[in-house]
């Protein structure tokens, strides 16, 4: 399918459930309420016009501005070659979604890393665990923004950002 | 001239000259075993140098060539570093299983040299049983890799002792059965009676009579002595270093050593069974020595050994068990009944 | 070697019933087979395994934190170190990801040159797994073999870019410079060397009938398990699917080149191997197209050294050796990312490991981890 | 401590005993500094260039009678080749713990001496291996090219072979605590 039949088949299929965002390089892109992600998930997988088998990446993304945080799910379908960008934003105090990995298993560390390092509550996971930190880990969420550590040096300015 | 029975024998009457007969038997006991001793000794350690050069070879290296010339004195720095090196007894090891483990390995494979012939009258003792003595002897190193592996209290040095003692008893049986065949064409255990047995050209050797025995009488040896593709009980990639994860220093130096000298039994014992022992392969090239014949024919079976370990990936150990039992074994028992009706058709 | 220390286990005594039991058995984070520091922990009964649970995180250095406080330009140092046995591929879906987000048009002859250095990256990442992976099985031979290749491999990257490891040679907008003058002669010898060394390779390990053992039909991966785990590269194409985002998503100037993407049968350990055997002769192949067709032309885009690239996303996606590698660029139109995910192929091929192994033994793990071609950096990052 | 240890301080002791030591010393050194096996140990990016490129055909660690010990109960020389993450650094000790004495450690590449690019913003790397053992030679680079770690190997020969042997049992061991 095409990006653009896929954005119109998704708008048809979902209403307004997902909410249209621009388009990350040509891949079509979604923002999704926490609630709903179940439902459009199972009907992204399950819909045989959309069939989406793969999920190539998963990653959290921290707004402190605006006190969100979210999740970005880049999908793929090995079936009809087409990719699909899904985002879910939710508040930064007590973020919480449901676990993909039943549709995807690649999900599975994905979500166990984006929970480890932004601290986002994936529900019903399989194995909540920490993945990457070391064991005795209590600074926090390390990849939000506004993340400071004890042991944490910010590298001096060197003139190239402005 | 250069025949070594000649020497012992002049040193021999030298000392009876002055000694007592029963001084002159403790003695001679004591100075033959040093000599037998000190030989192997420089013999491991000119193994490993020889295997660290022949590797380098296989895979286009030079190896070891700081420590004299061409490295020849590389396994004696490594000797001498392994005696400084800290012996480390794991806490939750069993001290004293962990302590001899090395020590019953070390000198169990000296055992088979007394009845190994290194050249012709070069035997410390001629037993009648010699072949069954030296196959028994050799099957020792198991218990003590047994030990080892149980005494680490290490999972891995544990799985090695396991594999080490499955592997080797299931490679006795078609060792034992292969080496049947030259013993009846012999008609004798003793290892001086099969060698003389093979006099005369090297048509009369009996690998020409033994083929298959030959043959797999060198695979499962080379299982027997835990060397690639058999060396599943120090499997390096999976567990590390096998049965002697846990020692160090000079534990570990015994364990080492005894694996060389372990090798050369093995190619020994093929050199003199099968390939005609100290017997030069023709008659008039018996003015070189005795001993000559017998070491080069071993060190050729050890350089086919190291060869297998630098070419071949490793079994696994169902594969390993499976190869024993249901290929190696039938064919020992199939060697034995053409050679028993070969025999009875032709004599 | 064990790291944590086991506990002693009680004695036996006389009126305990002996029954077997499950044991567990950590291997790693040091240990022979790992290639690096990943430790599994396994279950086993016996020699088999009941059940493996990667433990990783032990080389985790925070690249994704780093990104984020760092220029564009800063950044392609890092991405050599994610996966610094492909650096080159790694540079490469860097500079693809960030042209993207921008818009920047790169020199053909920059585009080549790319193409080229990648594929050659290519054939040294796969010696590397060739070597390691007959290490693994125990033949250490083959080992010496690949790295003398991979030298010759090396020697060309060097006289490029001055690096044998981490060569930090693409640019934004194209490649820090051109290649010397012998470079493309050289290129050519080295192509035909390769073809009958590759043959060599063959000759003392394909067919050899322990080497077949030990990997035909080991470490079953079928194709929807596969995608559902997003596996990729050769272990995803040993499983039979003809998938390479070279040809099905060409980037940089691949579609201008001639090359068949092999595939596997079984999903097993030696299909993996062997697609990764055809894979560097096709690599050769490219290469030696791409030379004969190297044209003449700038090699970079004038790209600014304060860079900012408008507000907005990426996703683009390379076909590095291990296999898919991504980079999702958030940019708020500053010098700096606002935020860079890393998506890499091991990460995910490892995952898929504890399904590969269950039931096999404890050798064929090492067989299985092998043929999955895993570095640490890539997984942990 | 093995026996040969003992037997100097001993000897130092009785007249002439000295000049024993001495060229006892030199034997000494010389077969540990031609005898370094090392631990079959790497992390990242440098154990490709330390640890496999200097151990192929090219470079050949084999020369200078370096070979691969798995086990850290046999191995001399452990080369820190490659980052080192604060998870990894407390299994790093404990490697350097099981091996057994006299031991060196090599620290290979900018991470293993002070972090090397990973020293700024990064929350999970140990800055510097000397942080948990202690190093005997550093090499730096990003990575070292193999001359250069061989150059770091010679330079550690040279140091044990001033070493002496009766020093040995009076020597504090240096394990500075885990950060």
């Amino acid at each position: 399918m095409t990006p653009e039949e896929l954005t119109s088949k998704i708008k048809a299929t979902f209403a307004e459930k997902v909410e249209e965002l621009p388009a990350v390089t040509g891949i079509p892109a979604f923002k999704v309420k926490p609630e709903h992600l179940e439902e459009v998930c199972t009907t992204l997988v399950s819909d045989p016009e959309l069939n989406f088998d793969n999920l190539p990446c998963l990653g959290g993304i921290d707004y402190p501005e605006t006190n969100e945080i979210g999740v970005v799910y880049c999908l793929f379908s090995f079936a009809k070659r087409h990719h699909l960008n899904l985002r879910v934003i939710m508040p930064r105090d007590n973020p919480e979604v449901i676990s993909v990995s039943k549709f995807w298993v690649a999900a599975d560390w994905f979500e166990r890393e984006t929970a480890e390092l932004f601290g986002i509550k994936f529900k019903d996971h399989p194995d909540p665990r920490p993945l990457l930190l070391i064991e005795e880990w209590d600074e926090g969420y390390p990849m939000r923004r506004d993340w400071e550590g004890k042991d944490f040096i910010r590298m001096p300015e060197t003139g190239q950002e402005k | 001239m250069f025949e070594l029975e000649g020497i012992f024998s002049a040193v021999g009457d030298f000392l009876a000259s002055f000694l007592g007969a029963p001084l002159l038997q403790i003695v001679s006991i004591i100075a033959v075993a040093g000599v037998v001793i000190g030989f192997l000794m420089v013999l491991a350690l000119f193994l490993v140098w020889w295997e660290r050069k022949l590797s380098a070879d296989f895979q286009v290296r030079i190896g070891p060539m700081r420590t004299g010339p061409h490295g020849v004195l590389q396994t004696i720095a490594d000797a001498l570093k392994l005696l400084q090196k800290e012996d480390i007894v794991p806490l939750t090891a069993d001290k004293k299983v962990f302590f001899w483990a090395p020590v019953i390995c070390f000198v169990t494979c000296f055992l088979a040299y007394i009845c190994m012939p290194f050249g012709k009258g070069l035997i410390v003792r001629d037993l009648n049983i010699g072949i069954l003595y030296i196959v028994a002897i050799t099957t020792f190193t198991v218990i003590s890799l047994l030990m080892a592996g149980w005494a680490s209290n290490n999972k891995y040095s544990l799985l090695g002792g396991m594999r080490s003692a499955a592997q080797i008893i299931s490679y006795e049986v078609p060792l034992s059965l292969s080496l049947l065949g030259a013993v009846m064409l012999a008609q004798s255990l003793s290892m001086v009676t099969i060698v003389q047995g093979q006099g005369g050209s090297f048509l009369h050797w009996y690998i020409w009579r033994q083929p298959l025995g030959f043959l797999l009488y060198v695979t499962a040896a080379t299982a027997e002595v835990n060397r690639t593709p058999f060396d599943i009980p120090e499997a390096e990639q999976e567990l590390v270093a096998g049965y002697n994860i846990e020692y160090s220093g000079m534990k570990f130096a015994m364990f080492f050593l005894a694996e060389f000298i372990n090798m050369f039994t093995v190619c020994a014992i093929a050199a003199t069974l099968f390939l005609g022992g100290w017997n030069p392969p023709f008659e008039f090239l018996s003015f070189i020595p005795s001993w000559v014949w017998f070491l080069g024919k071993s060190l050729f079976l050890v350089f086919i050994l190291m060869w297998f370990r630098w070419t071949y990936p490793r079994l696994r150990v169902d594969q390993l068990m499976a190869f024993a039992w249901k290929f190696l074994l039938p064919l020992a028992f199939l060697n034995i009944i053409v050679t028993g009706f070969l025999i009875y058709l032709f004599e | 070697m064990m790291v944590d220390s086991p506990d002693r286990p009680e004695p036996l005594t006389g009126d305990r019933n002996l029954e077997t039991e499950e044991f567990v058995v950590n291997m790693g984070p040091q240990h022979p087979s790992t290639h690096g520091v990943c430790r599994l922990i396994l279950t086993m009964d016996g020699e088999v395994i009941k059940k493996v649970v990667p433990d990783i995180g032990f080389l985790h250095r925070s690249i994704e934190k780093i990104a984020e406080n760092r220029t564009y330009h800063q950044f392609m140092i890092y991405t050599d170190r994610i996966d610094y046995v492909s650096s080159m591929n790694a540079n490469h879906a860097w500079c693809v990801a960030v042209e993207k987000l921008a818009g920047i048009e790169v020199p053909e002859r920059a585009e080549y040159l790319r193409v080229i250095m990648a594929e050659l990256n290519r054939i040294a990442s796969h010696l590397v797994f060739l070597a390691s992976f007959a290490i693994d099985l125990g033949a250490v031979t083959p080992f010496l073999y690949a790295f003398r290749e991979r030298e010759r491999i090396v020697d060309l990257f060097e006289m490029t870019c001055g690096q044998r490891l981490t060569y930090n040679y693409m640019r934004i907008g194209g490649v820090s410079k051109d290649v010397p003058k012998d470079f493309v002669s050289e290129t050519k010898k080295f192509c035909s060397y390769l073809y009958p060394r590759v043959d060599e390779y063959e000759a003392i390990l394909t067919e050899n009938p322990i080497f077949l053992g030990r990997t035909k039909g080991i470490g079953l991966l079928d194709l929807p398990t596969a995608i559902n785990y997003s596996v990729s590269g050769p272990p995803l194409r040993g499983s039979g699917l003809k998938w390479d985002i070279r040809k099905d998503e060409p980037y940089s100037a691949y579609e201008k080149f001639d090359f068949d993407i092999p595939t596997g049968e079984n999903g097993d350990t030696w299909d993996r191997y062997k697609v990764r055997i055809e894979e560097m002769r096709q690599s050769a192949r490219i290469v030696e197209q791409a030379l004969e067709g190297l044209p003449e032309g700038g090699i970079k885009a004038k790209v600014p050294a304060r860079f900012r690239p408008p507000q907005g996303e990426a996703f683009a996606r390379i076909e590095a050796p291990r296999g898919e590698m991504a980079y999702f660029i958030v940019s708020d139109g500053s010098t700096k990312p606002y935020r860079v995910k890393i998506r890499t192929a091991s990460f995910c091929n490892l995952q898929a490991l504890p399904v590969m192994a269950r039931g096999w033994k404890i050798a064929d793990i090492v067989a299985i981890f092998g043929s999955l071609d895993i570095i640490l950096p890539e997984v942990d990052r | 401590m093995g026996v040969v240890q003992k037997v100097p301080v001993y000897l130092e002791k009785i007249p002439g005993g000295g000049l024993i030591t001495t060229s006892l010393d030199a034997v000494l050194n010389w077969s540990r500094a031609s005898s370094l096996w090392y631990l079959l140990f790497g992390t990242a990016c440098c154990a490709i260039e330390g640890l496999m490129c200097t151990g192929a055909s090219r470079y050949d660690y084999d020369r200078f009678g370096m070979i691969f010990r798995a086990s850290p109960r046999q191995a001399d020389l452990m080369i820190v080749a490659g980052t080192i993450t604060n998870k990894m650094a407390k299994r790093v000790k404990i490697l350097y713990e099981q091996m057994s004495e006299p031991k060196y450690v090599i620290a290979m590449g900018g991470c293993a001496i002070r972090g090397g690019p990973f020293y700024y913003d990064c929350y999970s790397v140990l800055r510097g291996v000397d942080l948990v053992i202690p190093v005997d030679v550093y090499v730096p680079g990003c990575p070292p090219r193999p001359e250069s770690i061989l150059e770091g190997c010679l330079k550690l020969q040279q140091k044990i072979k001033k070493q002496k042997v009766s020093d040995w049992s009076k020597t504090e061991k240096f394990i500075p605590e885990p950060k």
